[in-house]
């Protein structure tokens, strides 16, 4: 990790320790509740997609993998949440490797294809199996996540707790993505068949980068479910899946900063378009539009290079080594 | 009603569903075809077909045929526009671009549609009546057929057209190459609005034709996309033939899974088979293997 | 001295294509071996296989007396042989140096786990990669490129990455696809000079290239493919007057 | 004069959550528009008790974190009194924890039973029970003499529900399941789930479901030649739906209130009177049908106002006075709350309505 | 014809071609030497109108053709070899050779692009062995036959040739020198850039020298192929001369 980029983890870790006294209204924290648990599954879209250069389109599904496997383990089976946490990533994981395996050999938009399909699978099953997931009307009780007598039940707790996890694992990723593994990542994004002669593993690399996303996903599940405490399928279809990929795209596919930023900037501007009532979806589809006309490299670069007026810091040193060249 | 007549009519409900989603993926092919790109937006081209085409027929009472007409080329100007709007401005798009960009332009056609129409589901006569022809004891309905035909002549004039015509070629060569394309004098930006309003058209007259059966609302875009693409990928992406026959293989395996499986799993069951199918063969059923 | 690589019998087949048709021969250690032969005669078809990328019809491959066929393209790398492409093939996301540290792939260990959580062994390992990979670069002389990204850098430029990726993979073996393709001759002798200076660390290369003044200059023994088939071998001096192999691929003066 | 005189006085601020987009819009748009309708006529009527009303709409899409969102922000930004919806059962159980902690009245416009069993002490709601509507739907087949059933239940909240209470009171009805078909809220064809029906020897088709594509399958099992009656949910409760059916909804068979059929209900029936006003204003105001479901809000609205009026503005006195509501004349029926009962409707709301040359008529 | 007045290109903030003028007269064949990066491709590129111009302006028969779209350029009869190639991979080599000839169907109809369809396979046989294999599993050399091919399928009036010889095995390497020399004699001019600059010097009336993005000499061929300073700088030691 660079100075760079220890000096964000510092801004954003006052951030994140200030912001609650700053908005102490709990409609807001939630907001940003909601913005830390998507932020984990967009952190492990980003690796897998913007690292990694393989798509996913069935994202939302290891998100509700999470989400049930630990809701109803506490709930019906009254599993303590960490237990189940600890047991839903498992899980998770080993429904992401299984299915990852095949899926990973297909391409481009037919690897999107299957995920997608993997994710309307799930979807059709937890509406089907009602014994368990309480079916399309959903089941709710779910225990809070608690330790020792300090339970996380208000919005002011589960605020920090949502976004200690959150650093967490961006640090894990930063660490992730500047060393060998995320080179190798990066490397299949660049060419398959380069870094499988420069000796990647690169079949085993995309499943260990789609397992690792799905993980994400499904702690960001189990968050989710602890915290609303009531689940039902419609949060984990197909539409959510896109607004996950929409996010990472926003924010810059090749940055896990971004990623946060992304998933930030659409949560908390959906919200914001509340008070558009109806015209709501014509104002986000719109906007959405003009980032991605105005700035298709995503509002992370995109605005590094308003402000640098097109030097990207990047580009700005080799511009200067090029000049020293001349 | 004996297995017979129950497997026939399973079999006949599958070709309906399936025509459905062959005719939606036909649309993806076109603009895939040309740009590489999967338009998530062709859904709404559907949609917007359908609507149009029920506003045109009740509120300006126009005769379905005339109405029919003029809202094909009613959506291949919306398709254009969207294409002049949002996608010729890019100077050198990303694919996932592009895609984002569809997903915008159908969050946007979906959101005007709910502001025109309100988001009442509505309906539209059938184009010879709706009494259902017996078959061997199995019903098809007549509509069915208009869909099975249309859809065969709008197949039979893509394959001619990407196979034989020179500019069918050259549409494909600016997916392929955008570069090179500019390089041996084809107008990729023309080409790419063509094929917008091309894909545009025909998602129209796939949604005229399905809503006597399906019904059609705002907010059916979506669906009928994720099928349309199901059926474009199983197909071979690019592959007209290979969309039809994926359109009905899906469509069969839901109606027989309904039929004999279970109801509730019947997509799912679909979705198995097209899993498998990509797994053993990657390309799809008539597609090329991607080349590295 | 015994031979490195043994190839014996080598056939391919695309659908109705035959690119290799029964290839046999050896490269002993510390050689220079160039592969000469038309267009299409199927000396890249040779490289992807003994690299592992396509799987042959039928034959074998030898490298150290073990045989290789139908190894996995990394674990071939792992035992010792790496490649250049002839359609260059750098990773456009990353930069110069980056680039380099994907060669030390396999030669490091660290997995998931110790990376995710920053061990002490993977930021050793790291510096160690970071200091191999610098000395490649500069062995190359690509050392004050190394922050930029690839885009920048010429096509000599970019050829010599590809060669500093390979070596940081510390192969035995070094298969060069047509090294000099695209550079002008002040380059290609660069070029031919670097193979020469690999040669002298102790690797050994099997070239392909059509630039006959550089096969002529630096190999120590040619074989001429010609349809998938060997047409000759031996030292340049004989090839070059080898009358089938002037009718096919030289050409008259 | 006296400066404070002619400035209003606080306005009352209720909150009101619907699914006014998404998959669920055809009840989320009636009930938005229901609620401010009223909101409109009672502050030209001066108000509550001198208080405007002022009622803040919320969009949850159908989405159950959009109305979790939704509704914390009416209860921490907007600090409303009570709310009314949300409009389906799932958003209304995701809210119910967020509500019962925040001490919010809640009266959901949703009808599944989960809701109000067991009883929360700050939820309500004013549609009639799945299970009346069930038990209506079997005791007319017990007459007729019907013993085997196929049901066929679209595969949402309300769906899945209305599945689980007929089978659950099928057995005390004497009544057999013989077949058990579910379809998707987007599906285009129902023939299949239809034909194996077909096969097998059901006297009655129950077609459980609220979103649109129920009038396919209306439409589906006329073009296979079936002619056993078909029965209804109270789903089925807006004229759009045998519209789309057309022909084919000729004679099926459903249990709803009384709004749809204000026309051929008796003068002297109690709920005459207001069935007819609010469909009349609503369909003056808006151009289009009335359906249960906007009657739903209206009846979950006026509760709420009438405790305003009764106890102003204090949530636990409004909880209070909603959970001893006794008689209250609404468009779903007439209602009699109690601590252990929520939902202040019996079967008594419900009329069997069939459906003759494309209108909805008191079944005789 | 081809006039090029004080041209700057751009790759965003880089300056590749920093004022560069030069003509070429009807029927000449010019070559363009320089070291790598030194801007060839860029110019020939600029002249495609694939590269954005800051500055400067390219006159076509005294016709200002600076800000047009490549296929406008194409149809005034410019064609480029580029490099790299550029094919369309999974066509196959047939279709690739006759969307080289897209632009003049409507001109010429589809005999006469039969006609230079059999031509361009008697030129390269192995591409007509090849006709119906997709572009990309040809092997190098023959992929470059392709290009040079689909090039010479669109007729061109000038023809620029980005490093035509690059990975084509010595024979076939004089069959392209040989086939320019034979398209100059029919009458087309071209503009040719190779690597192997004593080879181009030798085919070419004149050269032009290009350095990090500017022209440093111009002259006949004759004189830049005894010009000391471009002898020490491009044209290499002195190979033993066997192979050319
Ligand atoms: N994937 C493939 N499918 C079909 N044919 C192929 C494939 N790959 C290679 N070939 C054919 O095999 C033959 C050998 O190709 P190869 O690339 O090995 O030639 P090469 O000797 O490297 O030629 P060059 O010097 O031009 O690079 C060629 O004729 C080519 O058309
Ligand atoms: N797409 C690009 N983006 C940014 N810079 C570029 C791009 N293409 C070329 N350059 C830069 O422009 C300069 C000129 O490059 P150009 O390709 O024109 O050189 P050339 O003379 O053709 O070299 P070569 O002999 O390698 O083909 C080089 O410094 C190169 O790095
Ligand atoms: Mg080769
Ligand atoms: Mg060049």
């Amino acid at each position: 990790m660079g100075k760079k980029n220890l000096f964000s983890l510092l801004v954003l870790g006052i951030m994140v320790m200030i912001l609650p006294l700053v908005i102490s209204n709990p409609y807001y924290l939630s907001i940003l509740i909601f913005v830390g648990i998507y932020s984990l599954i967009t952190i492990g879209l980003s690796l897998l997609m913007g690292y990694a250069g393989q798509i996913s389109l069935g994202q939302a599904a290891f998100f509700g993998i999470g989400a049930y496997t630990s809701g109803i383990l506490s709930t019906k089976f009254s599993l303590s949440p960490w237990l189940a946490l600890i047991i839903a990533i498992f899980v998770t994981g080993g429904i992401a490797f299984l299915i990852g395996t095949p899926a990973l050999r297909l391409k481009g938009h037919y690897l999107a294809m299957a995920t997608l399909a993997f994710g309307q699978i799930i979807f059709i099953i937890l509406n089907e199996e009602i014994a368990y997931t309480g079916g399309p009307s959903g089941f709710g009780q779910i225990p809070y996540f608690k330790l020792g007598n300090f339970v996380f039940n208000s919005d002011f707790r589960y605020y920090y707790f949502v976004w200690s996890i959150v650093l967490v694992v961006l640090i894990f990723s930063l660490n992730l993505i500047h060393s060998r593994v995320g080179r190798a990542l990066r490397s299949i994004h660049g060419s398959e068949i380069a870094a499988n002669v420069l000796g990647v593993n690169t079949a085993k690399y995309k499943i260990q980068v789609f397992v690792l996303s799905a993980i994400y996903a499904s702690i960001a599940g189990t968050l989710y479910a602890h915290f609303v405490t009531f689940l039902s399928p419609g949060t984990f279809s197909f539409s959510f899946s896109i607004a996950l990929l929409t996010m990472v795209v926003i924010g810059g596919m090749d940055s896990i900063w971004g990623a946060i930023m992304g998933t930030a900037l659409l949560t908390i501007l959906l919200e914001f378009l509340r008070i558009f009532h109806d015209y709501d979806i014509l104002i986000y589809g719109g906007v959405l539009l003009l980032i991605m006309i105005f700035l298709p490299e995503g509002v992370f670069k995109g605005l590094f290079n308003l402000i640098y007026k097109g030097n990207f810091p990047k580009n700005r040193l080799i511009k200067k080594s090029l000049e020293s060249r001349r | 009603m004996s297995l017979g007549n129950q497997l026939l009519q399973y079999l006949f409900t599958g070709i309906t569903i399936g025509s459905i989603y062959g005719m939606v993926a036909l649309g993806f092919n076109i603009i895939y075809n040309s740009t590489g790109i999967i338009n998530l937006a062709q859904g709404e081209f559907v949609m917007l077909g359908g609507m149009i085409t029920i506003f045109l027929t009740t509120v300006v009472k126009l005769p379905l045929f005339l109405s029919f007409f003029l809202s094909v080329l009613l959506v291949t100007l919306i398709g254009a526009i969207f294409e002049r709007l949002a996608i010729h401005p890019l100077k050198s798009p990303s694919v996932i671009t592009l895609i984002i960009i569809t997903i915008a332009g159908s969050i946007l056609f979906k959101g005007g549609a709910m502001f025109l129409w309100g988001k009442e589901t509505f309906t539209l006569p059938s184009f010879s009546g709706e009494k259902p022809i017996f078959v061997l004891g199995a019903i098809i309905l007549p509509q069915t057929l208009w869909i099975l035909g249309i859809m065969g002549g709008v197949v039979l004039l893509l394959i001619f057209f990407f196979s034989f015509t020179r500019a069918g070629k050259a549409m494909k060569a600016c997916a392929v190459n955008r570069r090179a394309a500019n390089l041996v004098g084809i107008n990729v930006k023309l080409m790419v609005l063509f094929s917008f309003a091309l894909s545009a058209a025909i998602g129209a007259v796939a949604g005229i034709i399905i809503t006597p059966i399906a019904l059609m609302d705002y907010d059916r875009g979506t669906m009928l996309a994720i099928k349309g693409f199901c059926a474009a990928v199983l197909g071979g992406l690019g592959s007209n033939a290979g969309a039809v026959i994926a359109g009905f293989l899906i469509g069969i395996t839901e109606s027989l899974g309904a039929g004999f499986i279970s109801s509730g799993y019947k997509d799912a069951i679909a979705l198995v088979v097209l899993l498998a199918v990509l797994f053993f063969r990657p390309g799809g059923i008539l597609g090329n293997k991607e080349h590295t | 001295m015994s031979p490195i690589l043994e190839v014996v019998a080598l056939r391919k087949e695309f659908g109705g294509v035959r690119a290799l048709d029964g290839v046999s021969f050896k490269v002993n250690q510390h050689q220079i071996k160039a592969i000469i032969g038309p267009n299409g005669a199927g000396k890249t078809t040779l490289f992807n296989i003994i690299s592992g990328l396509y799987f042959p019809t039928s034959g074998l491959i030898k490298f150290e007396n073990r045989e290789i066929t139908g190894l996995k393209p990394h674990l071939i790398t792992k035992r010792g042989i790496c490649r250049t492409f002839q359609n260059i093939q750098i990773f456009k996301n990353m930069t110069v140096l980056e680039n380099v540290m994907v060669g030390r792939h396999c030669r490091t260990r660290c997995e998931f786990l110790s990376t995710l959580m920053k061990l002490k062994r993977a930021r050793y390992e790291e510096e160690s990669i970071l200091a191999f990979s610098q000395k490649i670069l500069s062995f190359v002389g690509l050392k004050d490129r190394a922050f930029e990204s690839v885009s920048n850098l010429t096509i000599q430029e970019q050829k010599l990455l590809e060669i500093a990726r390979a070596l940081a993979t510390e192969p035995k073996l070094l298969l060069l696809d047509e090294p000099a393709a695209g550079l002008s001759i002040r380059e290609t002798e660069c070029i031919a000079e670097l193979i020469s200076r690999i040669r002298e660390r102790g690797i050994t290369i099997l070239l392909v290239e059509h630039d006959m003044n550089v096969v002529m200059e630096i190999s120590d023994e040619v074989i001429v493919l010609n349809s998938g088939r060997v047409l000759a071998e031996g030292a340049p001096r004989e090839i070059q007057n080898n009358k089938e192999v002037i009718a096919v691929y030289l050409g008259e003066g | 004069i006296l400066a404070g005189e002619d400035k209003p006085l606080k306005p009352y601020k209720v909150g009101a959550i619907f699914a006014i987009t998404g998959a669920a819009s055809w009840l989320g748009e009636p009930e938005r528009n229901t609620v401010k309708m009223i909101e409109e006529e009672i502050n030209a009527l001066g108000g509550i008790n001198g208080h405007p009303l002022k009622v803040i709409v919320e969009d949850t899409v159908g989405d159950e974190t959009k109305a979790v969102m939704a509704v914390k922000k009416l209860i921490e930004k907007d600090k409303v009194l009570a709310i009314v919806g949300p409009s389906r059962s799932g958003t209304t159980l995701a809210v119910i924890p967020i509500v019962e902690r925040a001490k919010i009245p809640l009266i959901s416009c949703a009808a599944a039973e989960a809701i109000v069993a067991p009883v929360k002490p700050w939820v309500f709601k004013t549609p009639q029970k799945d299970s009346d509507a069930v038990v209506k739907i079997y005791e007319y087949m017990n007459k007729h003499q019907i013993s085997k059933v196929a049901i066929i239940t679209g595969t949402t909240g309300f769906g899945s529900e209305g599945r689980k209470q007929l089978k659950k009171l099928a057995p005390e009805f004497g009544i057999t399941i013989v077949a058990d078909e579910t379809y998707g809220p987007k599906d285009t064809d129902m023939t299949a789930q239809l034909t194996r029906i077909k096969a097998t020897d059901a006297q009655a088709v129950i077609n459980w479901s609220i979103v649109p594509a129920q009038a396919i399958v209306v439409k589906n099992m006329r073009q296979l030649g079936m002619t056993i009656p078909l029965f209804q949910s109270h789903g089925f409760g807006n004229i759009k739906y045998a519209e789309m059916a057309g022909e084919a909804a000729e004679g099926l068979i459903f249990p709803a209130g009384r709004l749809l059929a204000v026309d051929t209900l008796p003068e002297t029936h109690p709920q005459k009177e207001v069935l007819t006003r609010y469909k009349e204003r609503y369909e003056s105001k808006y151009g289009e049908n009335v359906s249960t479901f906007g009657g739903h809000a209206w009846d979950a609205l006026q509760l709420v106002i009438l405790a305003l009026r009764a106890v102003g503005p204090d949530r636990e006195r409004i909880r209070v006075f909603i959970e001893n509501v006794k008689g209250f004349v609404g468009t779903g029926g007439i209602f009699y709350y109690s601590p252990e009962d929520h939902t202040g409707l019996n079967k008594e709301a419900f009329e069997m309505l069939t459906v003759k040359k494309g209108k909805f008529v008191v079944l005789k | 014809m081809l006039i090029i007045r004080n041209l700057k290109s751009f790759y965003g903030y880089l300056c590749a071609l920093k004022g560069v003028s030069l003509h070429i007269k009807e029927g000449e064949i010019v070559t363009l030497i320089g070291a790598n990066g030194a801007g060839k491709t860029t110019l020939l590129n600029s002249i495609m109108g694939l590269v954005s111009i800051r500055e400067g302006e390219i006159l076509l028969f005294k016709e200002d053709i600076t800000k047009l779209s490549p296929p406008q350029i194409i149809k005034r009869g410019i064609t480029l070899v580029p490099e790299g190639r550029e094919l369309f991979a999974p066509l196959t080599v047939m279709d690739n050779l006759i969307l080289g000839a897209y632009h003049r169907y409507r001109k010429n109809g589809k005999a006469r692009i039969r006609r230079d369809l059999e031509v361009i396979f008697e030129r390269f046989p192995v591409l007509k062995e090849r006709r119906k294999q997709p572009a990309i599993t040809l092997s190098g050399g023959e992929q470059q036959m392709l290009a040079i091919g689909r090039a010479l399928m669109s007729r061109p009036k000038i023809l620029l040739m980005d490093e035509p010889s690059t990975g084509l095995s010595p024979v076939v390497r004089r069959e392209i020198f040989h086939i320019i020399s034979e398209l100059h004699k029919q009458g087309t001019t071209i503009l040719l850039v190779e690597q192997n600059a004593k080879a181009a010097l030798k085919i070419a009336d004149r050269g032009y020298v290009i350095e990090t993005g500017r022209i440093v000499a111009q002259g006949s061929a004759d004189d830049l192929l005894n010009n000391q300073e471009v002898k020490r700088a491009y044209l290499g030691k002195e190979y033993k001369k066997v192979w050319e």
